[in-house]
């Protein structure tokens, strides 16, 4: 962890703007799928963020970088978040 | 004598690529295989504009950690060709949105797909 | 120097051939279009080991789900099958 | 052309013709091979430590910009011509008054016994597809990827979506979202270049980069409260092997989102109308 400060903006930043995407397009969801379904999107999302890395240039444990091998892509975390709120908020089934 | 590099093919590929698409795009009498014909066309151009900047021995043209800035500017490959190229694929698949849609209107006034027919104007 | 990417690349160029010619000769077109889309994952293959990664990727999803797509719509708008007569 | 009337002298003539073509290309293409000079560009040698993480982008946003603009235009009239062509509109003006437009039944496409197991794992591929698309344009900025990576990966989760799923599409984008995405996206990209173009001149100069005011003669400078603005949310470290840069990507990712907008409105639209048609009723369902 080199300098966290500085960093932070930019790692900061596609989290929430990833968010914010997810919940707009979330909107648009339309299913009737059981609350199993959605458990195990959640579980998927976790193994595919961790299959796609943190996003390059990401060094602080914010932005999902553990250590070299180990990292999570924190904004593909986030957006599906912001998709299943959305979904839950103003989607329909 | 020419050396068999992967430059040399990827530039004979998209010659290929170009013939057959022009010659598809002539020669073939169906609408749809026709604009089968122009994506490959396009995939052959494309092909020549990418393959126009690579050498042996180059890097990819994106900083990544750990990288020298010295040596970078000189091992990255031209990123001209890629750039354009960018931009070629998104009008390729609007265009070929627009094909196909005027070739659904042609077949529901003609019946048919074939050019020859279209052409003789017979309404179904 | 040959290393793996390299043959796979060579490879490749005959497949992005190979696919291109036997789209084009099919009768059936849902089969022409899956060959072609066959031949653009050849493509992206190529783009990969020509150093432009980022055309690899559109290439892939271009040339596998979105031409292939919009053409087999038109198709099932349409006719299926090349007519001879 | 129908393949009997190329028999004989016309079907000579084709080859010949053809062989013209291919010899031209072929020796054009051999004169190129080998023969391109090396790097970049002598502006982007002298510069590179002063340039954000994606060339790629640097090129299409800092001198391009104008192209990529006229792009994201062109695949929003694509998605206009298509509209207009199948749904109703040009098929029922003037001289085609009699013609019923097209016919629009929808996609359902029977796939035998497409069972729950399949339609219980494509839900999740959709949500995650969408998510990835996402993934792709925040990360824009730094690696490979961009705007419209990022509208085609959605465009696709939607089609998969489609075509499981026929009129009950998980990821169930109205006419109206679509429309209005698509034109916030380009109205974005289009107006992002204003600041740029206020301070120096350049529609879509990268404000928050500020790749040009090191050099001398470069016509003016740009007040700090723009760099504040565009370029600290995206402030990053690149570690090279020459020491620790601190770089920020202006409005690059802005102009990403953007585009990634345009282009899921666009070819989202442009499905939806191949697929459902343009009719009232399917607005009127929904």
């Amino acid at each position: 962890m080199v300098m966290l400060f500085p960093m932070m903006g930019g790692e900061i930043t596609p989290i929430v703007v990833g968010f914010a995407i997810g919940f707009l397009f979330g909107t648009q969801v339309y299913s009737n799928v059981s609350r199993r379904t959605v458990v195990m999107i959640i579980c998927l999302c976790i193994v595919g963020a961790s299959l796609f890395q943190a996003p390059v240039f990401t060094w602080s444990l914010i932005g999902g970088y553990i250590t070299d091998g180990l990292s999570f892509a924190a904004p593909f975390i986030s957006a599906t978040i912001g998709i299943l709120l959305g979904w839950a908020v103003r989607g329909g089934k | 004598m020419i050396e068999l590099t992967l430059q040399f093919l990827s530039f004979m590929a998209s010659a290929l690529l170009i013939l057959i698409g022009i010659a598809g795009m002539l020669f073939l009498d169906n609408l749809i295989k026709k604009i089968i014909a122009f994506t490959l066309l396009s995939d052959g151009v494309n092909l020549a504009l990418v393959s126009l900047g690579y050498f042996e021995g180059g890097v990819v043209a994106i900083l990544t950690p750990g990288t020298s800035v010295a040596e970078f500017p000189q091992n990255a490959v031209l990123i001209f060709g890629p750039g354009i190229v960018l931009t070629n694929i998104v009008i390729g698949v609007s265009t070929t949105a627009v094909l196909v849609a005027l070739t659904m209107v042609l077949y529901k006034r003609y019946g048919t797909l074939k050019a020859s027919k279209v052409l003789k104007g017979e309404r179904k | 120097m040959i290393d793996a990417v390299m043959t796979v690349a060579y490879i490749m160029v005959i497949g992005v051939a190979v696919g291109a010619v036997a789209a084009l000769l099919q009768k059936d077109l849902l089969r022409a279009v899956f060959l072609s889309g066959a031949e653009s994952i050849a493509l992206a293959f190529i783009f990969q080991a020509l150093l432009a990664p980022d055309l690899g990727l559109t290439q892939a999803i271009v040339g596998t789900v979105l031409l292939p797509g919009i053409i087999i719509l038109g198709i099932f708008k349409t006719r299926r099958k090349d007519e001879d007569d | 052309m129908e393949m009997k009337e190329l028999r004989g002298s016309r079907g000579v003539l084709a080859a010949v013709a053809l062989l013209i073509i291919f010899i031209g290309v072929t020796v054009a293409f051999v004169q190129l091979n080998g023969n391109v000079a090396r790097g970049i560009s002598p502006e982007y040698n002298r510069l590179a430590h002063l340039q954000q993480p994606n060339s790629l982008s640097a090129w299409v946003y800092d001198w391009r910009g104008f192209d990529t603009l006229i792009e994201t235009g062109v695949i929003y009239v694509g998605a206009v011509v298509s509209v207009l062509v199948i749904g109703r509109g040009l098929v029922r003006m003037k001289q085609v008054e009699g013609e019923e437009p097209v016919p629009q039944t929808s996609l359902d496409l029977k796939i035998g016994s497409v069972n729950a197991i399949l339609k219980y794992f494509i839900f999740p591929l959709v949500i995650l597809l969408a998510a990835y698309g996402i993934l792709i344009v925040t990360g824009a900025a730094t690696s490979g990827g961009g705007g419209f990576q990022c509208g085609v990966v959605v465009a696709s989760a939607y089609l998969i979506g489609a075509v499981f799923f026929g009129k009950k599409n998980p990821l169930n984008f109205r006419r109206k979202f679509l429309i209005a995405i698509g034109s916030f996206g380009w109205a974005l990209y289009a107006l992002l270049g204003l600041p740029g173009y206020l301070v120096t001149g350049y529609w879509q100069y990268n404000v928050g980069t500020d790749l040009w005011s090191s050099i001398a003669g470069f016509p003016a400078q740009i007040p700090s409260i723009l760099h504040t603005i565009f370029g600290d949310p995206y402030r990053l470290a690149l570690v090279l092997k020459g020491g620790t840069f601190y770089s920020t990507a202006g409005i690059v990712p802005l102009i990403n989102i953007g585009e990634a907008f345009n282009v899921i409105g666009a070819i989202c639209l442009i499905f939806l109308v191949f697929i459902y048609g343009w009719s009232d009723t399917e607005e009127a369902k929904a």
